[in-house]
């Protein structure tokens, strides 16, 4: 009987969809907020039927209501990366789909790629976006310099000795059709795509009379509007229109929600975007919620009551915080747990290229830094440092990701004070009457570990602790952002905590804080100026092992398959395991975000990453409020 | 005119007590005088023998913490007696009699008047408060007196400021301020000590003329015989918080009785100046005027001392016949 | 001597006792007098003691705290002040502690998420730790105790604290902070940095504005001018980017002590002007007076003038305003560390604790570590009263 | 009598010549004073090692950006970077001399003055409502204390003065926001709630609106308390020993004994003498009532002046931290200059001395 019901009601069910599919564009619906206002019907503001992207979700959600989110200090990506849609996106398991970009074809070498876009599909203010769009981004934008950006490192290709790099060329092909030609094969191109390229697009028709080039403005033309719309020079408008553009109020994008009013206001209204080119299984344009609210603080503090008092919905918590959340019986929220792509959750990289000659070598010698790694009483750091949330471990990629191995996170992670002071005497440093280290040639070897954020000082000073009982001198002091950085362009950081530490989805996508091939990781500044050109007088000359590893990156980056360029990673992960560039002391520590307890299809398992554009890969457009 | 002979101040048993930390100072310990009107009474002593807070009692303007006792009957312009200690010192009673009818002369005219104020506006407040609230007419009256004090080009000096005047001038206006109100009793401290000589000359003419021409009673406080004997019809001579010796001005004079009287006294004629600022001939210092013991309070320095008896009990006034009293052991003794 | 010589002889010395106390009351200096009437000023006595009592542990700050900065303990972790019991099982046994931890479960995030929600439902009010207290073992309290080794005053070392166990089980008298350390250790050692720097900075300030103000106010005409404007100029820059320039401006490897010392001194070289305005008023209104002027016909130096005759004139004010500029540095070192520009750990100071325990977090799970904040709140409160003590002691007119 | 019938010559008009010369002579060093104050202030501003560019790559990197160093010669040259300081000072001073142009805010990439001008509303608002919190409630209170010495009143108001000073500001303000959100279950943070700012937003109402309408009030508690009671203890404080140096004088005493009443003498006699002290610190007012505070403000997230230069002068956005100062700088000029003035009218010796009392 059962059974019976069941199948009727599945047949019903059926029958039901057919004038639905038959009739698709009677049945798209839209938020009552929109209601009334004058626009066009919404099957006319969506694309084409065939064209709507669908989007799958855990519950179909109800319309309406606010999401208010906490934006702290002057980074335009708070807002940015929760609202980004770029041609290709991730997915939660860190696999790519298709976006805005409706789908793709790769040809076999991997050097032409044929992307297709949703016809019909309207940037917010309701115009057309075409393939037209792209190109203008790449080709007026991008290329020239206006957005003040270099072109994406995913529009190159190489051969295979990485040495004729070459930009790719587009291709229109119809209004919704274009091709991406490279020189060389590119496997990875929708990949590295979605995470440097982002996007791909700028609305040509809002953008051409306020941009300069030969067949926009003149430059002096450009001048004076820069002028009039309070711009120091073209430059920063250039910047700000078409790069930093979803703060830029009146700037038609493809995101869910558009910007009302000034971004450093202290609560900045987004509303939705009535021409958002996504819907839910049953029709209903998406987004479900209607407006954004983005909360301005200036201390850390305030966040954390906010999250407490509610009027916060989805906010990121340090792992401090957690326990005073979880034990405030007033607070409505829910503590979802996301993990983490970093190598440690603690870690320090000694400045293998360092002014002082002396230090250079011995931060060198590999030696050293197992002594320095076996010298730290990892346990501690886990309990007072991470609050127990981590284990001891070495830096390593996590569990799941390339190159793990269990072998590599227990990798000289056993304290062992004598040991590691066998180790020093190994590399040649002497034992003074006061009990520190001195160099054979009788100076005192002094580590100055150097952090950017108040987070970190108790690390430091744990690491301070344990490297004085080791027997080596060391101070701490902690630094502005700037003036760390300041300090990694002079090359004249030391030994660095948790700083640009090593972290990625894929070393093969994004090897630019491991290997010194610019002036990029913070274990060897110094080699990749020398990697770009010898001659500079800033240039340190590297060891054999970085010599190495410089070599294998650029083997990597001229695969031609992603096989071959993941064989070649792995590679170059046996040399980060060897070599200790950065020495971990626990491991990843999750992500924690308090979410309102009536947030409904926000994920519960996600990585969180840049890649991954953190928040973003929760998929805005889906979430939804569900009553009280 | 008949009940002008009636006093217009009696001041009975005046104690003043001053709560320190130690324990309470009583730097006045029942002094009785009265004044007639049209009388000067001097009161003169060292510094510190509680002149000033006697005066200041009359007023009911010491500190806080000063607890007077005694009675001060002032009969006022109503003929009534009033008893100010009993006064409210804040209450409009009190203060309707301060500067209308007792007013006072402060001894330092440079810090008596407020350098925030123009002297015309300071000494017409006195005007205001007690005469007329009419601007016009107040301003004329504080003119007048302002002359009348021998300020010269008074219009001018009405707008200026305290610290455009010279000492002299400031007294000037000081008195009257004092005075503008035509006060039945005027109380002067030490007007003329920081002033120099030719000038409290002048002053005390000035006083004198206006006593003259008001017919009010002043109460003349200073430590200088000389302008005493200028300026007074009696002398009360003080000690340490009592009244050791009082008589017409000629008597204390001619025939001063009390040691203390006498050391000052001859303290005015070594010098041979009219000016006894310090009292040379007298050995020793005044004592605080605490934990005082049963003698005279002179004992300790009395050169005429009588061991035993002196030394064992406070004399009492005693009157030697007519105005002429006295408080010494000695003095009983050979007057008995 | 006969007996009666020798009464006569000690009457004598009584009286010659009592006549030189009689005349010291008379004859006491200013400085006595101030002395005598602050200590009469009732607030400004009980300041003094407090002030002393502070010092004094600050002094044997090594000696007093059971523990040192460096104590890290991962098992004792924001751990609330220790119970000091008297009576175990029912019998006194005198003052002695209990061991106490945290309940040690391993649970992540979301397993503690998941059991909120569950105690939620069924109810029963929820906490993610449970602190457990071992009552069998009572640890008696005991003086002179062995403990970490110091360096008192870098000088004597010892290993010698005033009180603990025996066992070495930790008596934490205000709780312990995140990483396991002592309170009451850091609390004490902090006040050493917080009680002294001040002094120095005020120190400078004050020399500089005596010395400036006095040139300024004495001399006149054009180095009064120039003085002025200088003050003026100086006046006019804040302090905030000053402090912010000097902090990222002073090399590495200084450690953050002397740093903070360093800049002290250097906004005190500029800190002068305040008083040296009111030095140079007060100047002015003295220069004239009769005594200076007759000093100088008798060919007095002016610096001598100055120093002998001038300064002693308003010593007291100079002593009020020293008293009570102390704490606003005390307060001004707190505002530091806060801003991340005073001293870092694990040197500690009272800002820094102050500086940690201004989360939320710290205020709502582990309360305690507000006391540093009383005992900020207690020295200021102390050199503001003995100053205003001073001030009511040092005018001549009360 | 002769010497000061001589020196009373100049005074017989109270507005000549000493005190225009006082003023003329002032207003004359003003200059030379905000150019070597400006170019302190440059050189502060320049003295931590880097500048803008290395902390927009900062925030670039922290973002996941890739910066390359093409970019960044690039990003130099645009934001005159790559020039010595000292050529950057003069270009920066010129324009201000001659197109009253105070540069650029990296930080918001748009002109000084108007990332200025839309927290100073706020900012006066703010400093405003908590100094005369200060004030008119400090004078009263400092001269009941001084009137009622030793008193029990006095005891207290002394301790409520000396503790609101002992009190850490940021530890008293995240206390108040902590202790809001136990009390009344909504942290009180910032100014607006926010229905405020979303109706400000929606441009249904102005700032104007705001300050009278009741939440804010309710939130303006907490500054109040915070910032206003600083300024309250000092004052408190100073009033009280004016008051008590005051009441002392023997004019009090005259006064007295002219019959005036004692509510007369405090407000005519007192009160007057003792607001030079108040006065003298009107010097440093303008320039505070313009930066508003920065710690307490950061704490509790009031969005005017002193968090954003300390934004600047963490970011190293020279020229909107170096306007920032040098308007405070000429506002403390200037303000020094008006409260002589106002003290001059205050007190005739001033006036007629024609110099500078302290």
């Amino acid at each position: 009987m059962k059974r019976i019901l069941s199948l009727a009601l599945a047949l019903l069910m059926l029958v039901g969809m057919i004038p639905m599919a038959s009739a698709e564009t009677a049945a798209y619906t839209q938020s009552p907020y929109l209601d009334g206002k004058e626009l066009p019907a919404v099957a006319d503001r969506l694309p084409i039927a065939s064209d709507v992207m669908v989007e799958e979700m855990k519950e179909i959600g109800q319309y309406g209501g606010a999401l208010t989110l906490l934006q702290g200090g002057s980074s335009k990506w708070g807002p940015g990366k929760p609202t980004e849609e770029a041609l290709f996106r991730f997915n939660t398991d860190g696999t790519i789909e298709p976006n805005v970009a409706k789908g793709y074809d790769v040809n076999e070498d991997a050097t032409v790629y044929t992307i297709y876009l949703r016809e019909g599909m309207k940037w917010s203010d309701g115009v057309p976006f075409t393939s037209e769009d792209c190109r203008f981004f790449y080709e007026d934008l991008l290329i020239p310099g206006v957005t003040t950006k270099s072109v994406w490192e995913a529009m190159y290709s190489s051969d295979a000795n990485g040495e004729d790099k070459t930009m790719a060329t587009l291709e229109i092909v119809d209004d919704y059709t274009f091709k991406v030609v490279f020189k060389y094969p590119k496997p990875n191109f929708l990949k590295e795509l979605a995470i440097n390229g982002k996007w791909f697009f700028a609305p040509k028709h809002w953008l051409q009379d306020k941009i300069p080039g030969e067949n926009y403005l003149s430059q002096e033309e450009a001048d004076k509007l820069a002028a009039e719309l309070g711009y120091s020079d073209v430059k920063s408008m250039g910047n700000s229109l078409t790069y930093y553009y979803w703060i830029v109020p009146g700037r038609p994008t493809l995101r869910a929600w558009t910007i009302q009013g000034d971004f450093e206001a202290e609560l900045c209204t987004w509303v939705r975007n009535p021409y958002y080119w996504k819907v839910d299984a049953e029709g209903k344009q998406l987004p479900y919620i209607d407006e954004l609210h983005f909360r301005r603080y200036s201390d850390a503090e305030q966040a954390l009551l906010w999250t407490l008092d509610g009027t916060a919905d989805i906010s990121s918590v340090a792992l401090a915080d957690v326990e005073t959340i979880l034990n405030d019986a007033t607070a409505a929220v829910e503590l979802i747990e996301w993990s983490s792509v970093d190598w440690a959750s603690n870690s320090i990289q000694l400045n293998q290229a360092i002014k002082d000659e002396d230090l250079r070598a011995l931060f060198q010698n590999v030696k050293f830094r197992q002594a320095l790694s076996i010298a730290v009483n990892r346990e501690q750091i886990v309990e007072l440092v991470d609050n127990g949330y981590t284990e001891a471990a070495q830096s390593a990629p996590a569990a799941g990701a390339q190159g793990y191995s269990e072998e590599w996170t227990k990798a000289y992670t056993q304290y062992d004070v004598a040991a590691a002071q066998a180790l020093l005497e190994e590399c040649g440093l002497v034992k003074g009457d006061d009990g520190f280290y001195y160099f054979a040639n009788g100076k005192k070897v002094v580590l100055n570990l150097q952090y950017q954020d108040e987070t970190h000082a108790s690390l430091a000073e744990l690491l301070k602790n344990d490297f004085t009982i080791l027997g080596l001198e060391t101070t701490t002091r902690m630094y502005d952002r700037s003036i760390m950085e300041e300090m990694r362009s002079a090359n004249n950081h030391e030994v660095v905590i948790n700083y640009e530490s090593f972290s990625t989805v894929s070393l093969s996508l994004r090897p630019d804080y491991f290997v010194p091939f610019r002036d990029y990781c913070i274990w060897g500044t110094a080699f990749g100026l020398w990697y770009k050109n010898p001659a500079n007088e800033a240039a340190v000359e590297p060891p054999a092992d970085v010599k190495a590893m410089l070599e294998t990156y650029d083997k990597m980056m001229a695969a031609t398959t992603v096989e071959k360029r993941d064989e070649i990673a792995g590679e170059l992960l046996a040399m980060f395991k060897d070599g200790l560039y950065e020495i971990g002391f626990s491991s990843a520590l999750p992500a924690v975000y308090a979410i309102d307890a009536n947030l409904r299809n926000f994920p519960d398992v996600a990585v969180d990453c840049d890649e991954f554009r953190n928040l973003g890969i929760a998929n805005f457009a889906q979430l939804w409020l569900a009553a009280e | 005119m008949e009940m002008n002979n009636q006093p217009i101040i009696q001041v009975k048993n005046l104690c003043v007590d001053i709560k320190t930390d130690e324990g309470t100072l009583t730097p006045v310990r029942g002094v009785d005088f009265e004044i007639r009107p049209g009388e000067t009474l001097g009161l003169v002593g060292e510094s510190g023998c509680g002149k000033s807070l006697t005066s200041k009692a009359i007023l009911a303007i010491n500190q806080k913490k000063c607890v007077s006792s005694g009675e001060i009957l002032f009969r006022d312009d109503k003929e009534d007696t009033v008893d100010i200690l009993t006064l409210d010192p804040r209450g409009k009673q009190i203060r309707d009699i301060r500067g209308r009818q007792i007013s006072m002369i402060f001894q330092e005219p440079m810090v008596a008047f407020s350098p925030m104020y123009t002297i015309g506006n300071q000494i017409n407040e006195c005007t205001r408060l007690h005469i007329t609230k009419d601007k016009k007419e107040s301003k004329r009256i504080t003119l007048e007196m302002m002359k009348k004090v021998g300020i010269a080009n008074a219009e001018k000096r009405y707008d200026q400021y305290p610290h455009e005047f010279s000492g002299g001038m400031l007294q000037r206006a000081l008195i009257a301020m004092a005075l503008v109100c035509k006060p039945r009793l005027l109380i002067a401290d030490e007007p003329t000590t920081a002033l120099d000589v030719t000038i409290q000359a002048q002053i005390l003419e000035l006083m004198k003329e206006l006593q003259k021409e008001l017919g009010m009673a002043i109460l003349f406080i200073t430590h200088d015989l000389g302008t005493v004997a200028k300026m007074c019809d009696r002398v009360a001579v003080m000690y340490l918080g009592k009244i050791v010796e009082t008589g017409t001005a000629r008597e204390i004079y001619k025939n001063p009785q009390h040691p203390y009287t006498r050391g000052l006294m001859g303290s005015v004629h070594k010098i041979g100046t009219l000016k006894a600022d310090r009292l040379f001939s007298i050995e020793g210092t005044v004592p605080l005027a605490l934990n005082l013991g049963p003698g005279c309070g002179f004992y300790d320095r009395c050169l005429d001392r009588i061991e035993g008896v002196c030394d064992k009990a406070d004399p009492a006034l005693t009157c030697l016949g007519g105005e002429h009293c006295v408080a010494c052991h000695k003095c009983r003794k050979e007057g008995v | 001597m006969t007996m009666q010589e020798k009464k006569a002889l000690r009457a004598q010395q009584r009286a010659e006792k009592q006549r030189k106390k009689e005349e010291s009351y008379y004859l006491a200096s200013q400085w006595t007098l101030m002395a005598r009437k602050l200590g009469r000023h009732h607030l400004a006595r009980v300041s003094l003691v407090i002030l002393a009592i502070l010092y004094l542990s600050a002094l044997f700050a090594d000696f007093i705290a059971p523990s040192n900065l460096t104590a890290y303990n991962s098992k004792a972790q924001s751990l609330p002040p220790t119970q000091i019991h008297l009576f175990h099982e029912g019998e006194f046994i005198g003052p002695f502690v209990y061991e106490s931890a945290w309940e040690t479960k391993k649970m992540s995030v979301k397993e503690m998420q998941a059991a909120k929600k569950a105690a939620q439902e069924a109810g029963i009010p929820f906490s993610t730790k449970q602190i457990v207290t071992d009552t069998t073992t009572p640890h008696k309290l005991r003086l002179f105790v062995e403990g970490p080794a110091y360096k008192w005053l870098g000088l004597i070392e010892s290993n010698i604290h005033l009180f603990g166990t025996e066992s070495g089980v930790g008596v934490y008298l205000y709780g312990t902070d995140t990483m396991g350390r002592d309170l009451f250790s850091r609390l004490l050692l902090g006040s050493q940095v917080s009680l002294t720097i001040p002094f120095a900075g005020t120190a400078i300030s004050f020399v500089l504005g005596i010395l400036l103000g006095s040139i300024s106010g004495y001399f006149g005409g054009k180095i009064d001018n120039v003085i002025q404007r200088v003050i003026e100029v100086l006046n006019s820059l804040p302090s905030l980017p000053l402090w912010m320039a000097l902090s990222a401006a002073i090399p590495p490897n200084i450690p953050p002590v002397q740093m903070y010392l360093m800049i002290t001194v250097i906004l005190s070289l500029i800190g002068w002007t305040g008083l040296a305005r009111v030095v140079r008023g007060k100047f002015m209104s003295l220069k004239n007076e009769d005594f200076v002027v007759a000093a100088r016909l008798a060919g007095v130096s002016d610096m001598k003038i100055i120093l002998k005759h001038l300064v002693p004139g308003f010593m007291s004010y100079l002593i009020v305003s020293l008293t009570m500029g102390i704490p606003g540095m005390i307060i001004g070192e707190t505002s530091m560390s806060f801003l991340g520009l005073g001293i870092q750990a694990p040197a500690t100071s009272w800002g820094v604790l102050l500086k940690e325990a201004q989360s939320v977090t710290n205020i709502a799970q582990n309360p305690w570590c507000l006391i540093p904040l009383i005992y900020v709140v207690i020295a200021v409160l102390a050199f503001n009263f003995l100053g205003d003590g001073m001030r009511d002691a040092a005018d001549p007119y009360k | 009598m002769e010497a000061s019938a001589t020196k009373a010559e100049p005074r017989r008009n109270p507005f000549s010549s000493p005190m225009a010369r006082f003023i003329y002579k002032r207003v004359l060093t003003f200059i030379p004073i905000m150019l070597i104050m400006s170019l302190l202030i440059f050189i502060i501003i320049q003295l931590p090692p880097g500048d803008y560019l290395t902390t927009y790559i900062a925030g670039l990197k922290a973002e996941g950006q890739v910066v390359e160093e093409a970019e960044i010669a690039m990003l130099k040259e645009q934001f005159g970077l790559d020039q010595p300081w000292y050529v950057q000072y003069f270009k920066w001073i010129w324009n201000i001399i001659t197109d009253f142009n105070f540069g650029y805010s990296f930080d918001f990439g748009r002109p000084v003055w108007p990332v200025i001008a839309e927290v100073l509303p706020m900012t006066i608002a703010v400093s405003l409502i908590t100094m005369l919190f200060g004030y008119l409630v400090g004078i009263p209170l400092g001269i009941y204390s001084a009137v009622r010495q030793y008193s029990l009143g006095d005891y207290v108001l002394t301790f409520i003065g000396f503790l609101g000073m002992a009190m850490p500001n940021f530890l008293f303000a995240i206390l108040l926001m902590y202790g809001t959100y136990i009390w009344t279950g909504t942290a009180f943070i910032g100014l607006y709630t926010e229905e405020i700012l979303l109706a400000v937003n929606s441009g249904a109402m102005q700032w104007y609106h705001v300050l009278v309408h009741p939440d804010f009030w309710a939130r303006m508690t907490i500054p109040i308390l915070v910032m206003g009671t600083d300024g309250l203890c000092g004052t408190l404080r100073s009033m009280r020993a004016q008051m008590l140096d005051e009441l002392g004088c023997q004019y009090v005493l005259a006064a007295r004994a002219k019959g005036v009443s004692e509510a007369r003498i405090i407000y005519k006699y007192c009160l007057r003498a003792a607001l030079n002290p108040t006065v003298s610190g009107l010097s440093g007012m303008l320039s505070k009532i313009f930066n508003g505070s920065t710690i307490s403000a950061i704490v509790l997230n009031l969005q005017i002046m002193g968090p954003r230069l300390y934004d600047a002068l963490k970011a190293q956005d020279m020229y909107l931290a170096g306007t920032i100062l040098l308007v405070m700088g000429f506002l403390i000029v200037l303000g020094t200059l008006l409260s002589d003035i106002v003290l001059a009218w205050l007190d005739p010796r001033i006036r007629f001395e024609g110099r500078s009392a302290d």
